[in-house]
């Protein structure tokens, strides 16, 4: 059995201590920006774990695409005012988290794992032909799966017809600064 | 760093995760709760695949599955926030209670 | 073919035909017409062919159905000699009237309907006669009734038609009720319903005495439903609501024919059974006396006819409660063709003439219709029982099974309803053929279907019947040979006054009727009270209303005081506790997302907790 | 072999400082230069001299800018959201520091070599998009927060076409180890194979840079100076120099993925390496001063209408022709 290196405790860090601050930190902006270090950390362990094209890809999507459309949600749907959850509130989650956290971690510590030596092949070509002849399945649902997430993300954010605006879709372009802008008045 | 360790910051992150879902009110907030669990699940599955399998490719591929269902999933949260804070003026888990009692 | 085939054609080849005129040829009548005729001579030749095959053929044929508590049910086909018989009547039967409904019913909006109706009806009845079980029996004696009830209402759009049907479908189902609950009784006494095996003496002899006369009167309750007996005769008068066709068809041979022909099939028990037979022949001379002098003062030719029906159905259960089996299903044989004739003149005349009144058929020169006179009168002649004509046999069958089982006061009853008989059979004829303008003519009243002159499809019918009607009477041996049962052949001295009483009928009504410048005014309208009696119809109908009335509405006020206190009060109380319940379960459902998730996690955990056996 | 610093030091954490400080040396000389190069091309585009006082050819001249840069008050707007304000000019440097170590310069070096360096790089450039929209929230200022949205709207859409023009190549060479592709190009560059794959992502690579006529996110004449705007001193000089650093990245990956990399004749592989990026770099700053600024609903459309279409198709066409040959 080998372990990894040392050096992964500070992606530990890293990945803890984003995910604390993305928790913890009651502006919902800043804590979108210690879950991007969080997954940050996390990628830099998928490294460690010998996989660095799943860090990159972790990297590209999660760093690069979901915190930022969660940036852009949170500008169009701009409501840092509301105060966040209270003392009973959270004395209340740390029941439920304290429990799973205690329960699994105990049958963590207890359980005992068939451990063996880095083994197998990591190489990249073997993981795109499973995935395209193994999994090929599974691939193609994945992909219907986000083309659908999409043209359902558009509908259901899309205005109303009704009571919205009928502008030209270069209008729409054109007003998205505007919208931004008034997030931006909404803030101050 | 052992097999254990990685489980245990697995764990820790699941847990972060869901006291976040647990606690905020902030629509997003939830989101990223959400979003660190299903991390959780990612680093179990290459910690496994690191110390236990034969067969690494499999933990590797499951993992990127996590991560583009993580991307559907997060567009489509997105967007019905979007709409429920078009709806209600608000994105505060509180304030969609419209199914109560 | 077998037997069996032979007996699935017969039974369903109807049944196809109804479905094609029902549900496939709705908007071709004629073919809907041609293919339920097709069908009808399909059955008629197959249970001709069961008959001639049946020396060589098992009598029965079954296959199982379903096995409860290691009871067998069964579906299948008796074919004895009973059957067989009567399924040949039924089929030619139906046969002749749905050649005759061919001009009867030309030009009416339901002609479809109307022959996938008789489709329906000889196929419940044909099945009904083969049946080898008594709860497939009785599945098939409810279509039957079904089916009359649709018949009898097939102008459901007349009011009246459509509330003679309801009558009649409910009154056959206050009898249905006692034979159902009967034949469960059998059913828990014997361990079976097959009917050839519950007829056999051992199975009999296995119930106890008191029992096997609760069944066979419970039994018998189905049969005064269905044969129209007193007290629940009232129906069929007025079933005549329905097309003519359909009275000849449900009135003479099949529908009344079955509580007969249900009480022949279950001779044998009635005949363990102690003392039933005494009560049936009460039952019997009652309802023939009673439907004879009602039918005496109608004018309405079709109700005249109804009431003779209920009196001969009385007189086919008088010689079976006699304990002659070979009595009543020689009478059931030969008025199935005499009555079917006769219906189908009084049709005939309804339609070219357009009333049902005999004074004004008279007036408008019925008598003009030679071959429709002549099967009239040869009709009436079977019916009033005078020789050689084939109601003659018959009665006097039954008369000589009186004379030889009873007492007298049966004999002396049955001698007045057959002078009764034959006086008011002549009367018809004589109103009808002999007119006179001194009778007081009444307010229109005619059946709605369009009229028109008599076709040779209605004349070829009648002339079948009408020969029929001539010559049934010689087959008494063949029927006795058929059916397993001792020819009666009464003697001269018995014959003797039978005729006696039946041309002293036929005389009366000549005098009162026929004769010329006849007053046409009979013997019992000098006594006002008695003529009002019958022409009410002794008050029955008024009876049973006021019966029923008081009844329901005591039922229904003592099911108002229950229904406001327990059951409104209980529905209260169980509405009322859902709605706190709710109330209080709501209050957990407070759409705090957060709470579920949390609360779920926490159960997660607790289980684990457990499950995981620290 | 291909050597990397792993395998010249081998303790871990002072290779990482020693790579850290190499390219923070290397990034802060080539932002120098790039500024005093982009000045003198543009000068001598409009005919003027541009700086020509301090050192030969002014070539010191943003040297003294610098000091000038780092002596100024470093102001700090009221009511700006301080923690994402302060943090932003530092977050931006990280993926372009990490970036920078992922490329062969020659045959037998590279700071760091993984088989999937083509994907981090793109997955570094992908984590500029925080940074500028840190900034730009942070600012707390209308003109830096549009810019920023403006800048995040552009580079995800350019990312596209970018990343699937950089596909086509990599299922030629049947790698995304950058080593491996230069290695596969052989006597020619791709860009022979692939013109339009090379068009495109140069297109791409240009917009998602913010530099024009795709510089819409920091239109001085619309909005100051975009996301940066209220940015002062050193910390603008760190969106400065991040800036600078990327348009080198890209152009290195463009000259790894299409011109061979550190592959020619005669001299060695950095001078051929370095040599083909700032070419491609001085072609970048050609185009600012020749094409007028685009609209932004324009440049929209180019990038979804035009050009991930077009990438869509060549990627189709090449894997078919790949398929074909094989």
């Amino acid at each position: 059995m080998d372990a990894v290196h040392p050096s992964a405790w500070a992606f530990v860090v890293v990945a803890l201590g984003g995910a604390l601050l993305s928790v913890s930190l009651r502006n919902i902006l800043h804590a979108i920006f210690g879950l991007a270090l969080a997954l940050f950390g996390i990628a830099g362990l998928f490294l460690y774990l010998g996989s660095p094209f799943v860090a990159a890809m972790e990297v590209l999507i999660y760093v690069g695409g979901i915190s930022v459309a969660m940036v852009f949600a949170v500008m169009l749907a701009y409501s840092l005012g509301k105060k966040e959850g209270g003392s009973t509130r959270r004395f209340l989650a740390v029941v439920p988290v304290g429990g799973f956290f205690g329960v699994v971690g105990y049958a963590l510590l207890r359980a005992s794992f068939a451990v063996t030596s880095k083994t197998g092949s990591w190489d990249l070509k073997l993981v795109g032909r499973k995935l395209l002849l193994d999994y090929n399945v599974v691939f193609e649902a994945l992909s219907v799966v986000l083309l659908l997430a999409i043209v359902g993300a558009i509908i259901i954010a899309r205005r109303d017809e009704k009571t919205g605006d009928d502008k030209t879709a270069d209008e729409k372009a054109a007003s998205k600064g505007n919208d931004a802008a008034s997030a931006e008045e909404r803030a101050s | 760093m052992t097999l254990s360790h990685f489980l245990l910051v697995a764990l820790a992150l699941f847990a972060l995760g869901l006291y976040s879902v647990l606690t905020r009110r902030h629509l997003i907030g939830l989101l990223i709760g959400v979003e660190l669990m299903l991390n959780a699940a990612s680093i179990n599955f290459l910690a496994f695949d690191r110390f236990v399998v034969k067969d690494p490719a499999t933990g590797q591929i499951i993992v990127l599955f996590i991560i583009g269902l993580a991307a559907a999933e997060a567009a489509i949260a997105l967007s019905i926030i979007l709409s429920a804070y078009r709806a209600h003026r608000s994105a505060d888990v509180d304030d969609l209670d419209e199914l109560k009692n | 073919m077998s037997s069996g085939t032979l007996a699935l054609l017969c039974t369903h080849a109807p049944l196809v035909g109804c479905f094609g005129a029902l549900v496939v040829l709705r908007r071709a009548p004629r073919a809907a017409a041609a293919l339920n005729i097709l069908a009808m001579l399909a059955s008629l030749g197959a249970a001709l062919a069961i008959f001639a095959g049946s020396n060589h053929q098992p009598p029965t044929i079954i296959s199982l159905w379903l096995s409860s508590e290691g009871v067998p049910i069964s579906f299948g086909f008796l074919l004895d000699g009973t059957n067989q018989l009567m399924g040949i009547i039924v089929a030619l039967i139906a046969l002749c009237i749905q050649v005759y409904s061919l001009g009867y019913m030309k030009g009416d909006p339901g002609y479809a309907r109307y022959f996938g109706l008789h489709g329906l009806f000889a196929w419940a009845m044909l099945s009904f006669v083969y049946s080898a079980n008594l709860l497939q029996a009785f599945v098939f004696w409810e279509l039957v009734g079904l089916a009359s009830f649709l018949l009898i209402g097939f102008w459901f759009e007349k009011p009246s038609a459509a509330a003679a049907a309801k009558k009649a479908f409910v009154m056959t189902r206050i009898g249905d009720v006692g034979m159902f609950i009967g034949l469960i009784l059998l059913l828990s006494s014997t361990s079976t319903l097959d009917i050839a095996q519950l007829m056999q003496a051992s199975t009999l002899a296995s119930i106890p005495d008191a029992r096997l006369t609760l069944i066979a009167l419970l039994l018998f309750c189905g049969v005064v439903g269905k044969s129209a007996q007193f007290p629940l005769h009232t129906w069929l008068p007025d079933a005549m609501e329905g097309p003519t066709p359909v009275s000849a068809l449900l009135h003479s041979a099949t529908m009344v024919a079955a509580g007969v022909f249900l009480y022949a099939r279950f001779h044998p028990l009635f005949v363990a059974a102690e003392g039933v037979s005494n009560i049936v022949l009460v039952i019997a001379i009652i309802t023939a006396i009673l439907a004879a002098t009602i039918a005496m003062v109608q004018r309405d030719m079709k109700r005249v006819l109804a009431y003779s029906s209920i009196s001969q159905l009385a007189f086919m259960l008088l010689g079976l409660g006699a304990g002659s089996l070979y009595a009543g299903v020689f009478h059931l044989t030969t008025h199935a063709f005499f009555k079917a004739l006769l219906f189908l003149c009084a049709g005939a005349y309804i339609h070219q003439i357009g009333s049902n009144d005999m004074v004004t058929m008279g007036r408008q020169g019925a008598a003009k219709l030679r071959l429709v006179s002549a099967g009239l009168v040869i009709g009436a002649a079977a019916l009033a029982g005078l020789p050689p004509l084939a109601g003659f046999f018959s009665k006097e069958s039954i008369l000589a099974a009186l004379h030889g089982a009873h007492a007298n006061a049966f004999v002396y009853g049955a001698y007045l309803a057959s002078f009764l008989t034959a006086y008011y059979t002549f009367r018809m004829v004589f109103l009808v053929l002999r007119p006179s303008d001194k009778s007081v003519l009444p307010a229109e009243e005619h059946e709605p279907h369009p009229h028109g002159d008599v076709t040779g499809s209605m004349k070829l019918p009648i002339a079948i019947l009408t020969v029929g009607a001539a010559a049934a009477g010689f087959a008494g041996d063949f029927i006795a040979k058929l059916i397993g049962a001792k020819a009666l052949h009464p003697t001269y001295g018995e014959m003797a006054p039978a005729i006696g009483i039946a041309l002293a009928g036929v005389i009366v009504a000549f005098f009162e009727f026929g004769r010329k410048d006849a007053a046409q005014q009979g013997f019992i309208t000098r006594v006002g009270a008695l003529d009002t009696l019958f022409e009410r119809k002794y008050y029955l109908d008024e009876i049973y209303d006021k019966v029923a009335g008081g009844l329901v509405s005591l039922i229904a006020s003592v099911s108002a005081v229950v229904e406001r206190g327990v059951l409104d009060g209980t529905g209260d109380l169980a509405g009322n506790l859902t709605i706190a319940t709710g109330d209080a379960t709501a209050r957990m459902q407070s759409g705090r997302l957060q709470l579920y998730i949390g609360s779920a996690v926490l159960l997660i955990v607790v289980f684990c907790y457990f499950v995981g056996g620290y | 072999m291909l050597k990397t610093l792993s395998d010249l030091v081998p303790n871990v954490f002072l290779a990482m400082l020693l790579a850290a400080a190499a390219i923070m040396a290397f990034a802060t000389v080539n932002a120098l230069f790039l500024v005093w190069l982009e000045r003198k091309v543009s000068a001598r585009m409009q005919r003027r001299y541009g700086p020509t006082v301090v050192g030969p050819f002014g070539m010191f001249q943003t040297l003294v800018d610098v000091v000038k840069l780092l002596s100024k008050q470093l102001i700090s707007p009221k009511d700006i959201d301080k923690p994402l304000y302060h943090l932003a000019p530092i977050v931006v440097f990280v993926p372009v520091v990490l970036g920078l170590s992922l490329f062969p310069i020659d045959k037998s070096f590279a700071l760091v070599d993984t088989n999937v360096g083509l994907v981090l790089v793109f997955a570094f450039a992908g984590m500029g998009f925080i940074a500028i929209f840190m900034a730009g929230w942070g600012s707390n200022n209308k003109y830096a927060l549009l810019g920023a949205m403006r800048a995040v709207a552009q580079n995800i859409a350019y990312e596209i076409p970018l990343i699937l023009a950089a596909l086509a190549v990599t299922m030629i060479a049947r790698s995304m180890r950058i080593a491996d592709i230069v290695e596969a190009q052989g006597s020619f560059p791709y860009i022979l194979v692939q013109p339009i794959g090379a068009l495109i992502y140069y297109i791409s690579a240009v917009a998602e840079t913010n530099r024009a006529p795709f510089d819409i996110p920091e239109a001085e004449s619309e909005l100051v100076a975009g996301f940066h705007t209220e940015y002062s001193g050193m910390r603008f000089a760190l969106f400065f120099l991040a800036e600078y650093t990327n348009m080198v990245i890209v152009s290195m990956v463009a000259t790894s993925l299409f011109l061979g990399g550190y592959k020619g004749p005669l001299l060695p592989g950095p001078v051929w390496f370095f040599g083909k990026v700032y070419f491609l770099i001085f072609v970048m700053l050609w185009l600012r001063w020749t094409f007028p600024r685009l609209r932004f609903d324009q440049l929209m459309t180019f990038a979804w209408k035009v050009l991930i279409p077009l990438a869509l198709a060549n990627l189709l066409v090449t894997a078919t022709v790949l398929k074909v040959m094989s």
